[in-house]
């Protein structure tokens, strides 16, 4: 697997040499770690599913995990990004503190008076409040919040670890709130020690979106044919600004985003649209469920990562509307052809053949990989932070046989494969990028786009394909061995 | 939420709505609700205590940081570093579930340490806490003893442990434990009557500039003196790229810091974070223990070299004699750029003070001065110090108070800058007032953190900062008339 | 003008005339027009002979410089100096008047050399001259020695004295010859065969930024190699404010300079303004001399550590390769901000080389080079430099043009930021493009001359100033949606 | 002459102890050098001039001396600050460059399209111009100036020393030009040997200005009782605009300014005003000589440093005019009196007893002193970079007895006197600054404001106080001894 300008990527890639690659990083481990390890990596076979991944279970103490908890998933993902709350991080000042700003969910409006997602509202626990309770706290938490945010849509309370340990009843709280000040309070039970990472923090956020606010409005005016939701969209860097410009380019009207620039009252009314449209599955399917289920809503997965898997996508939202709709979808695919085209002529010989390793969370780490195509390039090896047993089933296939595919992986696991497989690109989070860039590996960000993006539909591929080709060509990298 | 009334209209909010309530909150009327509020923070302008902690461990040789508690804690210490550094931040954690509510964390414990040993071959591992254990009361000293009993870890291999509970203090009250800690375990039995290794312990407190740390070892090498800088970050945050990852760059040498009791003397250059282990030196040692303030501008940082001049009887080398010369130099020559300009700051006690300290040499008025957690002694510490200069008079001091109540603040009563960390950036966005970037953290800028703010280059540097600052300033808002070559 | 035609009106300028005017400056019509200007220089990027004749001056031990010509060209000198670096730039001329144009400035010079001696007490007088004698003529070697038999100035005290036309080339090329008579006069004799005195003699060629001087002197004790470092002006420009004046702090001892010819080898690191010394080195010497490029950026650094440890056998030592490491994490941490940003950058040839070399390590586009006076061979060697980067392609190479013709270019095919002295500060203001300050003059920010631009560390400052300036951009002027925490 | 914490600045200043201090200081010479100097400094005595200072004499070679040339004083002082014109140094490149935005004359208007006064313009002399002459390329330069700038109402040709010495003939290029471009090019004789100081240059440069502009326009406009020109006022930094507002307060037109923000057209109309104010009498004297033998226009000295100078500079201009502008002046004089008192009541507690030391050029050393007193500050010593006996005639009265007066200073003169009297300030050049402040002296520089301003006229003084104070008082001279 030593790294050679091979215009095949995938050679020397074969099922026997990734399971031999991950036979001698389990060695690294005792013998109960391995034990608990060994099922959440092997080499791929996309036509037998068999090699299934373990996944969703708790990450082994004491490793290195890029996991969060289910704090991060409630705050940073699914609650944080309705732009029009006051999202209160309920305990210690740390939880709010460190994610603050850190997860570029962007919105529009101006911070402070009608939106207010940037900003960082918690209830900084003080031992006190861990000895007598909280509870009254927040009720003067949230009676501030209306008084200094009158323009604010509601409230949510996001729960730390130590509200749960404790015994507060903010459910209670949060009614009487709600009752007095005439805005939704949401109380959000995500403690970071429930579950094994943040995916359960989405899931209970789910749930709380379910139990106070899905039905609980109605859109001023009448719904059309073409009403629909997107979900699963967190407009990072502006990704569902883009994904929404090519959805109403074809002719359909996005109603409300789940939860990318959200606003609430949309949310709720979400109830009435035609259809749902799932982007990032793993946080918000069971959402789409319970919509289909309750309201008949129907869903679809779709993927906007890349002009290919764009394409494709449209055509196959464009055949859940009528002719119009499917003739608009051929209309857009055939308007961005051609600058797209002139992206991949642009880039592709400069990425060619190039390999990457995926490991972040969500959908990317299958949803990417037709993105990296289009530029020429394969993913020899991806994993999930938090993913589920459905998020494997829908990886193998689209994974070259002999890949790697891996569940939750420790830094050290991580430094061994890149270390064997020698990707040209290491596609993962903060925590991992500063490790491969000082063993002299490309990297960018895949969570926060390192800053920049969109990376969602068509005005999101150039920027994608730019950041590809800068991170992995940057001269830089010639300067890394000295001459001396 | 579940009443059985109608279901109402998704509503919108009008632009008259936006366009009052925006100027409302510029208000005085604002500024007393806001200044009012008892329960709901917003914007704070400080982290939790295990921070503090995990900044430590990675400042001792092949040392890793050991989170007891939900692993996402870890996560968030960790990106946190790695944001301000644009660094690794090495550091696990024994991911405590539901199951630890219940019984406890030493399972997760024990496994950790023996997967963390194993694997990441630390020399020592320093562990403190999360929330969890401390709400639920995990007994540290009992289970760390338990782990080597049980042989999850060598019976001799060192695990420093701090209890640094997030519901209390901030981020640099976890420093101050988790140091203490790591000294204790590591030299606590080792003094030896009457021995004098002729060496400087010196602490420099919490603090996230890399570039301090190589200025405090570049003084201690002008003097000659051995030095053991404790917690010593500046090559673990800010190392060579080399194609080759080294999980633990530099740090204090282990050896080095268990000799400390046996020190000629010990500094520490920051009070707030360093009472704990400050106190366990003086219950320790008969040498010389002082705590100094943040050698921050010309008059700090000549503290700093006259008590070390005078406890090692050397005078002060004439390279540094120079640079404070060039150093008043450059503060004279550049006085008229922020002479009685006023400054909104806000940070750690220490840091603030230092900070302040070097405002009034510079005859510019700190302003609004705020410490989001800190106490009355503080307040009349800072007080002080606003009075030994006309420069400090009517300024002022906030306590527990947080960044969105200093928007109300520079909103009602401006200032001509601030100086913080990059989460003031939304006030100076909101009110058009610049930032000048300092503290901890910097995740919007490049390489801040590498240039020294302490000693005297380090008042070079912050007056660079902040005059060039207020010269672009002029250029970019002055009218064309006004527009010239020399400023 | 005394025609006896009726005496016109005042007339005003039409705020229509000036719209129509304003918006012609920025077109491609007017770029066409301003290119082909064959006689008028506007704004010009580079000064005259005798101010780089200066500035060695300055950077030699108690020496005294000298301008044999009209009084206020020494009064322009050293304003210049005293704005850049806010430091005194003593430094007298012999003043000569219309007899001078005469009787030729003997006299004066007999005058000038026995006052200056007198009053001044300088262990050298370095003379230079400016337009007048040279137009007339002057025989500096005859009156120099005239001098010395009339006794105005002792027989044995030095006087070097250097041709400085300023009608040909610019600053840089007056440093050349009055380094050269510098090193000849002081120890033109003093080779002795066989000798080596074990040191590098290094020669920075014209350069304002006293950091870059510390930077030389420090890299070459990390080798532990002893340097005389020529004309250096860090000291002279950038000395301690202690309450007494010293006309002469610093500079290259008189001693070290005499002894020049015995070195181990000698170094220059810049080649357009040390031609003549090096010349004179390679015939007056058999130790190696070597013209390398002036380091900034990485590659350029490593070729003078290389060439260091070559020319001395010592192994480059490993803090400098732990800096080259942290200045590579730094770009590479920071690529993003640079990368295929588009520059525009003038100045000197020498820095330009260097500036263009770091910016391409970083995959930004050098894209508008000018030099305001160079040549043919210049823009060879810049275009060969150009082409070892794809990120050096469609580059443009300008030479002997100017800022007017610079902000044509930059008004029609623009640029992301210009990189050079303070007098660009008008094409920023014009067109909205940012200016990186760096080289000579900088009369509006302060202390950046302090700051090393060559070297790991200096790769590092250009980085933070450019990143950084980006950055500020971006808060300043992205749509409020767009404005975030994290960069 | 110690420095003590006297109330009285002019405690221990005597005329014996000044003229030994005088002594001392030449003894620093040579005999032939002490022979030379000798005549230009002396303890004053404002009731017996025959102390009287000699001026305008050689600059002493090899003496640091702070004088500029004749180019200087054309450039930087009289052609210079004129807005409209393209001003070209014409010869080599560095008396242009260094003269390039260094004397803040700011002005109104859009630079490089009708204002050109912050550009610099020149000729860029090579040996091959030194050796065949500049006169062809000249003319290529009035071609090109007049090409690239349309709005241009005019060209200056500033002759740098190698003009003059080659036998180029400007004034033949100059004439055909102005012919065939129909804009006054005016050729100004003005290289850097000619003559002892800046002093020559601003009088050759009124003459090229009485020879070539003066009585070439007239005003569009009728012509009224009330209109004025303003003399040597430079606008440095705003300066002119200060001035002009209180003139223009108190009913008066200021229909042209000589020559800060001047345009060339009103500069060529003033034979027309009533009365010519001349603030900067070194430089223009001679100007409002010509305009008053030649159009008897009236002209008044006046003097805008400080509020007590300035009111009585109102009212003697006031007196020039009918009641009306008489009153307006005390009702000018009224309105500001209040806030000036402000000034003097924030500063003067801090400044009082203060002593200053002056060395600059032009009307400086005698206007500033007023202001000073208004602060409760004493200028002790004062001296001239270029004056003449008329200067020094108007200097001896406004200084106390035993002060010291002095005319082009060397700087081990300055030296050896700041070392010896202690001055709280020394007001002086960029080229002094640094030398003083390293000696631990507070310094302003006085030519250029030191980049602040305006000091002029009631907008001026409030500027000029904050800054006196600052220098004076700034902490960081604390700083400047070491504790160790």
């Amino acid at each position: 697997m030593e790294k050679t300008n091979k215009k095949n990527p995938l050679e020397g890639i074969t099922k026997e040499k990734t399971q031999e690659l991950v036979e001698k990083t389990l060695d690294l481990y005792t013998e109960k770690a391995r034990a608990k390890r060994a099922p959440h990596m092997s080499a791929n076979d996309p036509e037998d599913s068999g090699c299934a991944i373990r996944s969703n279970r708790k990450t082994v103490p004491g490793v290195m995990s890029a996991r969060g908890c289910a704090y991060a998933g409630a705050k940073g993902v699914v609650w944080g990004p309705i732009r029009d709350m006051v999202h209160v991080s309920h305990g210690p000042i740390g939880c709010g503190y460190y994610s603050w700003g850190t997860r570029r969910n962007l919105v529009d409006g101006t911070m402070g008076v009608d939106v207010f997602s940037a900003m960082q509202f918690t209830s900084d626990f003080q031992e006190r409040d861990i000895v007598y309770g909280g509870d009254e706290k927040l009720r003067k938490i949230c009676d501030e919040a209306k008084e200094l945010f009158p323009l604010t849509k509601g409230i949510s309370i996001l729960s730390e670890c130590p509200v749960g340990l404790i015994g507060d009843d903010i459910n209670a709280v949060a009614k009487n709130a709600a009752k007095d000040l005439e805005i939704p309070v949401v109380p959000c039970n995500c403690e970071g020690f429930r579950g094994v990472s943040q995916s359960l923090g989405h899931h209970i956020s789910n749930d709380t979106i379910r139990d106070h606010i899905i039905g609980t409005r109605e859109f001023a005016e009448p719904i059309g044919d073409y009403d629909i939701a997107l979900i699963g969209d967190y407009n990072i860097g502006g990704d569902a600004w883009a994904s929404k410009k090519i959805l109403e380019e074809m002719g359909l009207n996005v109603k409300a985003i789940w939860t990318g620039d959200g606003q609430i009252e949309h949310i709720a009314a979400t109830h009435q649209v035609k259809l749902n449209l799932i982007h990032c599955y793993r946080s918000m399917n069971y959402m789409a469920k319970v919509m289909e289920e309750k309201y008949g809503i129907p869903w679809m997965e779709f993927n906007f990562f890349g002009p290919t898997q764009i394409a494709k996508s449209l055509r196959e939202i464009a055949a859940q509307f009528d002719d119009k709709i499917k003739e608009n979808a051929e209309k857009v695919i055939a308007k961005y052809t051609e600058p797209m085209q002139k992206v991949i002529d642009e880039y592709r010989p400069r990425l060619e053949g190039k390999t990457v390793m995926v490991f972040v969370g969500g959908l990317r780490p299958r949803h990417t990989i037709g993105a990296y195509e289009d530029l020429g390039m394969k993913v020899i090896a991806s994993g999930y932070e938090f993913a589920h047993t459905d998020d494997y089933d829908r990886t193998y296939p689209e994974m070259d046989k002999g890949t790697l595919v891996f569940d939750d992986a420790s830094e050290i696991e991580l430094e061994k494969w890149v270390e064997a497989m020698r990707p040209d690109l290491v596609a993962s989070g903060v925590k991992e990028k500063y490790v491969f860039q000082k063993a002299g590996v490309p990297f960018r960000q895949m969570h926060s786009w390192d800053y920049s993006g969109p990376y969602h539909a068509y005005d999101g591929f150039p920027i994608f394909a730019r950041d590809i080709d800068m991170a992995i060509n940057s001269p830089t990298w010639g300067l890394v061995k000295a001459p001396f | 939420m579940s009443e059985q009334c109608a279901v109402k209209k998704v509503t919108e909010i009008t632009t008259e709505e936006v366009e009052r309530i925006k100027e409302w909150i510029n208000t005085e009327e604002y500024k007393e609700k806001n200044m009012a509020r008892e329960g709901l923070v917003i914007n704070p302008a400080h982290a939790c205590q295990p921070l503090g902690a995990q900044l430590v461990a990675h400042g001792f040789e092949g040392t890793l940081p050991f989170v007891h508690g939900s692993q996402g804690c870890a996560s968030y210490y960790r990106s946190a570093f790695n944001r301000h550094f644009r660094e690794p931040a090495p550091a696990v954690s024994d991911a405590m579930t539901e199951d630890g509510a219940v019984f406890g964390g030493q399972n997760n414990l024990f496994e950790g340490l023996e997967n963390a040993y194993t694997l990441y071959h630390p020399k020592m591992i320093a562990v403190f806490t999360s929330c969890m254990p401390e709400v639920i009361g995990d007994d540290l000293t009992a289970f760390i003893q338990n782990a080597r009993n049980e042989g999850h870890i060598p019976a001799d291999f060192p695990v420093p442990y701090a209890n640094t509970p997030s519901f209390n203090g901030t981020h640099i009250h976890g420093y101050d434990p988790m140091l203490k800690s790591i000294l204790n375990t590591l030299g606590g039995d080792k003094k030896v009557e009457g021995k004098d290794n002729g060496s400087l312990n010196l602490i420099p407190g919490f603090d996230a500039c890399t570039g301090n740390y190589r200025e405090y070892k570049r003084y201690m090498k002008a003097f000659d003196i051995p030095c053991t800088l404790m917690a010593d970050i500046s090559d673990s945050f800010d190392s060579p790229l080399t194609g080759t990852y080294n999980p633990y760059p530099g740090g204090t040498p282990l050896e080095d810091a268990a000799d400390a009791l046996n020190a000629h003397a010990t500094i520490a250059l920051q009070q707030y974070s360093t009472k704990e282990t400050m106190k366990w030196f003086s219950a320790n040692t008969d040498a010389p223990v002082e705590t100094l303030p943040m050698p921050i501008g010309v008059k700090k940082t000549d503290e700093l070299l006259m008590k070390i001049s005078e406890l090692f009887d050397k005078p002060v080398p004439q390279e540094l004699i120079d640079e404070r010369g060039r150093a008043v130099d450059a503060m004279t020559d550049a006085h008229q750029y922020l002479h009685n300009k006023k400054f909104a700051i806000y940070g750690d006690p220490d840091w603030l003070l230092g900070v302040v300290s070097f405002l009034l040499e510079m005859g510019a008025r700190p302003y609004h001065i705020l410490c989001s957690r800190s106490n009355k002694k503080f307040k009349k510490t800072m007080q002080e110090l606003l009075d030994t200069s006309p420069y400090g008079a009517d300024c002022n001091i906030w306590i527990n108070k947080d960044l969105w109540h200093l928007r109300s603040l520079c909103a009602t009563d401006p200032v001509d800058a601030l100086i913080g960390d990059a989460h003031g950036k939304f006030i100076t966005r909101d009110l058009g007032i610049p930032l000048i970037r300092a503290g901890f953290p910097i995740m919007d800028r490049v390489n801040l953190h590498r240039y020294p703010t302490i000693g005297y280059q380090g008042a070079i540097n912050l007056l660079t900062w902040i005059a060039n600052t207020f010269l672009d300033q002029v250029d970019v808002t002055c009218e064309d008339r006004n527009f010239e070559m020399m400023r």
